[in-house]
């Protein structure tokens, strides 16, 4: 189930320098026509379908379509990916049509201190990690007879 | 493409790949050592690189140890021996118990910094089944991600970098001394040196052919961006494996490749055969042939598999998740919202993580709660982190492991200053996700040890132009070869690196127990097999690259094609059938206890590449 | 492109591929009546054509009916005898008996027209077996396609259209009068009136997932190219099948496809498991199963595959064809200048018909004296003129067709003016290129008879314009949905004729007894498949076509669908396992003469689109 | 094993408005590039590798490698098609090269006179084709009891 680029919505990313889809295909699949400034999948049957440059791409100018070897077609699954929630557009060979709601993050992005709120670290030769004692709330285990 | 600009970056610790156990390495050596330069490279884009770019909808491990509680809480002990059964006897205790104890801390900080984990009224996590928690995953990546790029700090972070080889030490054998690699984005090599490195670079996919063909064939349940190149380029370091010959078939809705633990444990469905029979209960006879496993709860993995392919050879396929008749006995006596809600609940099971598979019922108009759901068996995954334990003999905690599986500092392979975890290492599954993370900071806090202990620089081994003149062989193969034909795909010059994984796919697939022989081998098929492959590794030679992304491609195959040698040899060794449902040893049919309770290493010799493959004793800490 | 010109013919005789069949018809129709207009249409060009193209090593079918000579000859009674069984009982023996006493005349023309035959030092043909003869036949087709054209005449031979469907009469029900087809060359669409319609468009490839992968899944045993148009359009026009259940799933030299008949009638050669021993020796026991067939001699084609896969799924394989054994048996006691001559045989052997092996042996350094090659059981073909019988179910010569099996004229098929032979004629196997152009011979002097008796012209059911529009309809689709993509081939709007092919390969793969379950399936399996391939019917209506090239892979797609479909409803109509190794019903695992030794036909009405399945007695005329 | 031309030899049938290749090609496959003036197999991975357009090219242009897919790289089979024989040289991949000789025609291309001597038609209603009579030798057979 391929990527691929709706040329009407695609500005390839107004010119810069690395288009959003580039940027964050974890599979280097996405890429730019320079000519035409548009984005367009490089090697769809490596494409894992994940969704990443399609919930990215501010133009909403990528979809997937099933993979023409096995899905019948006609089906369509269209993320609209928030802050804090992502809707899911489910539309059945069919016709149906199913909307989900789903939360994604409950801390904005940008927010993260990963060491907020934990003790300054320990001994170095102890099998405590970081943030054990904060976390755990109870002793870390070792088997019987260890 | 030639002459590559060439890029020297020097560092403490080194962090190969920036997946679930890289982003824990990156977060732990930072809490100990804010001093130390700590190095991540990554080949894609951290945010959403490896398994778990997708998201995931559920932490496969969560223990519960801070509630004490035994109708919640698991102990160390339980996941051991748990373990330790799905694996057929073989596991290494002390791996296990050493993330079961830590890893709770992992996923209480997923959650505080942002992760949602659903939550039962009384403030615990919602159990999926006895080791995991449901999550809202869509953006598990994103979160992980963020705190180990902030843990890094700027400027510490080489995204869309490909690492090809580790480099070793010009002046002390065996020890590691850095790594390169290449830019995907522009003609650059980087080369870096390091005192220690940790390889955290995934398990390994599409090293059989696929069930799926044409464009389809990067639709597969585990992720296809992970090469095996951590396992091949550790091997190629002369670290140790071990465990190369497991690997893990999961059962998966057919087509779309969506996991099934969600409705085997969540949604409580049964699977039954085409006449509507719960084949997991007419076959339990079955199970009485690979006794003490067999009869433990649960099933182990492959023997369920095996069941079900007693199924579909006998032609009571096709094998059906009975997602409506679950559905309907959850909303039995609810009223509408409840059906409501657990049809929401079981299109975002697939919504979080496997996208495709919710096409795949859209496009045969299957509602989950209305229709039953094909599932079957995959092809092969060659990984350490779920129902898979192949990967690198790693040492053990000192606190807990047994002598001989200790060799100085946590998870540290055979090769000095050499760490990995999650998928890199061998004998420890069903980590997952949280796991993974887990014992990523578990090898960091022994890389941190590690550099305090042996604060000089290294060397590196071979100088960078001649390093890099290799890395970008492919480029000028293809460049010197593309007169020869109109085409750049056919040309009798070199291979283009799509072609070589077809090759290599059909290769495993005919010869070492895939898809088309229902995972059946025996010693003359592995031998024809090995015959083939000497002359696929000669041809690597001539890989073909006409551009980055080619370039990119050639690597990993080459990377599939060392885990796939590996995975040859391995199997050829054990002579038994331990995982049947993962794989038959028709010469071999039994599971032989007596001679075959060990794990099975092996070695390749960096200078004369021959390859030892050998067993090691397994040795049980947790009592059965 | 749209708004194609039209072309339209009327001739009294329309042969429709210019294959070893159709050249026969041209042949014999001017020989009988030269005042008659005879016109042919061939999608490619008639000199290259069909299954002939690369050339033939052997003519496999040749009686010596001329020297009455025991130690040499053959009766037609032997060959009605030797193709039933090898059948397991269900053949044609009216049409059969019809091919053998007029194959030899056919193959003496060839020699005439230049087909250099090998002879004996008693000017006998060099017989490779018991039924055929050895030919340098390189250029075989070339030399049957100048006598046909010579034949034919200037003016009457189209080349590049390839024909998509047959028009019937307006006014006579069942009845043909035509056929439509588009240029591949230019923008033109071609309609063809006639008085009686030969089809002679060949047999049919990769309606199944193949073994080869990649690129080279072109690489099949029978010619990629047949695809089934013929049964296809014959189906449509509602004309009667016959045993569309059957294959044809031949054993073959691996991944090159080479046959293996001159290895084992010629050389002599022995086929052993890896471990040396002969299996077709160690597995006769099994035999004993599928009496009586199975205790004849020859041993029938699908049990001697149903041995060799019981070897396989044992583990025992690979499965090698022991050339080296042989020839070094051939040459002993020879001189140098023998063993010369053999390796030159040898090597012909594939030079002639399958070039591809000898690429194979070379590329794997195998000199055929000097190591043994691997043999395997291919995907399945669906035709009708090898040791596959599936086809039409034709009127048989009036001297010899019990009642029943004959309507008036020879080889007509239960549509008026529609006749057919070759590989198009089902029950009839093993005529292969000799008795294929003997039996399109057979035809035309029924054709001829047959426009005797009715000499009015036809009239085309349908404009040519609106069905010129049908078949340029997936240019259309493609024109009007491009635009929705940066790429022509990731588009929700069409399907790409190559994408389709693989759905439908993967789908008869997996459902419908292919390679991968190895051969197996049943009533529940092939259920599901039939619910898939009614999806994929309607998607059909979404083929996309680039151009004209993509237009002729759009229909050949088509007919090979319909052909998948008349396999898959025979398959689940016949409730017994006939042909084990050829596919197995695992539901009915038995052989069963009482309730099934008869033919199963089909027919699709042409007003409902429906089809009937049912059985058709099968009549003895030849003793045992 | 598709077929490939080779830039350096094929010269596009001089800009004939139809080409060799494409004349011959059972499968549709070989065509013609305008710009270049150069063939090229459009579809690989649909090439029966049946050697009708290598044997036909007056350039020797065109070659067929052996198929990515399965075959090991290096060998070479090639034919050279004349009037009444066709040689083939046929390279391994350890370099060993055999060579073959075979007859394939026993008469000149375009001299088949396809009905010479053979007698005139006889009935059209009963058994006998063109030519039984005279190549046959023997009766017709008919099965005993009809
Ligand atoms: C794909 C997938 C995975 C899972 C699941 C479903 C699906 C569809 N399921 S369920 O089925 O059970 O549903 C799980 C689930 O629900 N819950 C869970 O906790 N875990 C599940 N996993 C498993 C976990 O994801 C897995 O255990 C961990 O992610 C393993 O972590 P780690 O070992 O770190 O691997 P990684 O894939 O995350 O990261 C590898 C990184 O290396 C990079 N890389 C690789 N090669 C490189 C190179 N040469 N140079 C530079 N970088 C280079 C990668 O880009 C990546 O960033
Ligand atoms: C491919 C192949 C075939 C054989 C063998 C090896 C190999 C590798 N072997 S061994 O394995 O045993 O070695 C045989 C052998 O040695 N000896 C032998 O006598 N026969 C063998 N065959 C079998 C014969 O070739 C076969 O029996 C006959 O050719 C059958 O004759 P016919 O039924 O006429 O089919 P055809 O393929 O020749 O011709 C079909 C024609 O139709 C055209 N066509 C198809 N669709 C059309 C359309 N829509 N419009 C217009 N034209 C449209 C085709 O282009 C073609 O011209
Ligand atoms: N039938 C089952 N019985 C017990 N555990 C299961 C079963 N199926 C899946 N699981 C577990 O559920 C989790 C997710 O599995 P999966 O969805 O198959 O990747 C893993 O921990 C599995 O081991
Ligand atoms: N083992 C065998 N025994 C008898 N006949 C065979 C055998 N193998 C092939 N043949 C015949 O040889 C001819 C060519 O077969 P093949 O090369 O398999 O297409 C056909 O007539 C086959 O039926
Ligand atoms: N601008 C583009 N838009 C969509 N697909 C493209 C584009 N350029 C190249 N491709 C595809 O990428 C593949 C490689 O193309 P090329 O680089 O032209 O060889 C081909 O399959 C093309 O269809
Ligand atoms: S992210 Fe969207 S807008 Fe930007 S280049 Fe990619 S497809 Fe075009
Ligand atoms: S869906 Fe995923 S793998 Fe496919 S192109 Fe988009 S980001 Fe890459
Ligand atoms: S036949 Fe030869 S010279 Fe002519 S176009 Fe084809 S490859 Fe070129
Ligand atoms: S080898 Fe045959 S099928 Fe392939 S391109 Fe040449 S003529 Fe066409
Ligand atoms: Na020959």
């Amino acid at each position: 189930m391929p990527s691929y680029v709706n040329p009407e919505k695609c500005d390839g990313c107004k010119g810069r320098d690395k288009t959003a889809c580039m940027y964050i295909c974890p599979n280097d699949l996405m890429t730019l026509d320079k000519e035409a400034m548009k984005g367009y999948n490089q090697e769809p049957e490596m494409c894992w379908e994940c969704y990443s440059c399609v919930k990215i791409c501010p133009q909403s100018a990528i979809e997937v379509r099933g993979y023409a070897d096995f899905v019948p077609m006609g089906a369509r699954v269209t993320p609209l990916r928030g802050t804090d929630s992502i809707i899911w557009a489910v539309k059945f060979r069919n016709g149906t049509v199913k909307r989900f709601r789903f939360p994604i993050r409950t801390k904005p992005e940008g927010s993260i201190r990963p060491y907020d709120g934990l003790n300054q670290p320990g001994d170095l030769r102890d099998i405590v990690l970081a943030g054990d004692r904060e976390k755990l709330g109870a002793e870390i285990p070792v088997p019987a007879g260890k | 493409m030639a002459n590559p600009e060439i890029t020297q970056v020097e560092c403490d610790i080194l962090i190969l790949g920036g997946g679930m156990s890289g982003c824990g390495a990156a977060f732990e050596a930072k809490y100990w050592a804010p001093d130390l330069k700590v190095v991540m490279v990554e080949k894609s884009a951290v945010e959403r690189s490896g398994a778990v770019a997708q998201g995931l909808s559920a932490i496969n491990l969560y223990m519960g140890l801070r509630y004490n509680d035994p109708s919640y809480s698991k102990t160390p002990e339980e996941f051991v021996r748990y373990v330790r059964n799905d694996m057929m006897g073989i596991a290494r205790d002390d791996l296990l118990y050493d993330i079961a104890r830590h890893v709770d801390t992992s996923v209480h900080m997923f959650e505080e910094w942002g992760l949602p984990i659903w939550k039962r009224p009384d403030g615990k996590y919602t159990r999926e089944g006895p080791w995991q928690v449901m999550i809202n995953g869509e953006s598990y990546k994103p979160i992980v991600a963020e705190a180990a790029k902030t843990a890094l700090g700027e400027g510490n972070l080489y995204e869309r970098v490909a690492i090809t080889n580790l480099i070793m030490d010009a002046e002390e054998e065996n020890r590691v001394a850095g790594a390169i690699g290449f830019s995907t984005r522009e003609n650059r090599i980087y080369v870096f040196k390091a005192k220690v490195v940790y390889m955290g670079a995934g398990g390994a996919t599409a090293i059989f052919r696929p069930r799926s063909t044409g464009e389809g064939m990067g639709r597969t349940w585990f992720t296809v961006f992970n090469t095996g190149s951590g396992y091949a380029m550790m091997l190629e370091a002369g670290a140790e494996a071990t465990q190369m010959e497991h690997r893990f078939v999961p059962t998966r809705f057919k087509d779309g490749y969506g996991p099934v633990g969600a409705w085997f444990l969540l949604f409580k469905s049964g699977a039954t055969n085409a006449k509507g029979e719960d084949y997991l209960k007419t076959r339990e006879a079955e199970l009485q042939k690979f006794l003490p496993y067999g009869e433990a709860k649960p099933t182990p993995t492959p023997l369920r598999n095996h069941q079900m392919l007693l199924e579909l050879l006998d032609g009571n396929g096709p094998i059906y998740m009975r997602t409506e008749e679950a559905i309907a006995k959850l909303a039995a006596g609810e009223g509408p919202e409840r059906l409501k809600e657990l049809e929401s609940e079981a299109w975002e099971d697939f919504l979080d993580m496997t996208i495709s598979q919710a096409m795949v019922w859209a496009a045969q108009n299957i509602e989950p709660d209305k229709a039953p759901s094909e599932i079957y068996p995959t092809e092969p995954y060659i990984m350490g982190s779920h129902s898979g334990c192949s990967g690198m003999w790693v040492s053990g905690p000192e606190d807990l492991a047994p002598p001989g599986y200790h060799w100085g500092y946590n998870r540290m392979t055979t090769v000095k200053g050499l760490f990995t975890a999650g998928d890199g290492a061998g004998a420890s599954p069903h980590k997952f996700s949280s796991g993974s993370f887990t014992e990523g900071r578990l090898a960091a806090k022994a890389m941190v040890a590690f550099v305090r202990d042996n604060p000089n620089t290294t060397k590196l081994n071979g100088g960078a132009e001649e390093l890099g003149q290799a890395v970008y062989k492919p480029l000028t193969n293809f460049e010197k070869g593309r007169g020869a034909s109109t085409r750049p795909d056919v040309n009798p010059n070199y291979l283009l690196p799509n072609q070589a994984l077809r090759r290599l796919q059909k290769l495993m697939d005919e010869y070492v127990a895939g898809t088309s022989t229902w995972y059946k081998t025996s010693e003359t098929m592995l031998n024809r097999g090995l015959q083939l492959l000497e002359m696929f590794k000669e041809d690597l030679e001539n890989l073909g690259a006409a551009d980055l992304h080619g370039l990119l491609r050639c690597w990993e195959l080459k990377h599939r094609t060392a885990v796939a040698e590996a995975h040859l040899r391995h199997i050829m060794f054990r002579q038994e059938t331990r995982w049947p449902g993962y794989y038959y040893r028709t010469d071999y049919p039994q599971l032989d206890d007596t001679n075959w309770r060990c794990f099975v290493n092996s070695r390749v010799d960096p200078k004369t590449k021959k390859w030892d493959v050998f067993k090691k004793e397994y040795l049980q800490i947790v009592p059965d």
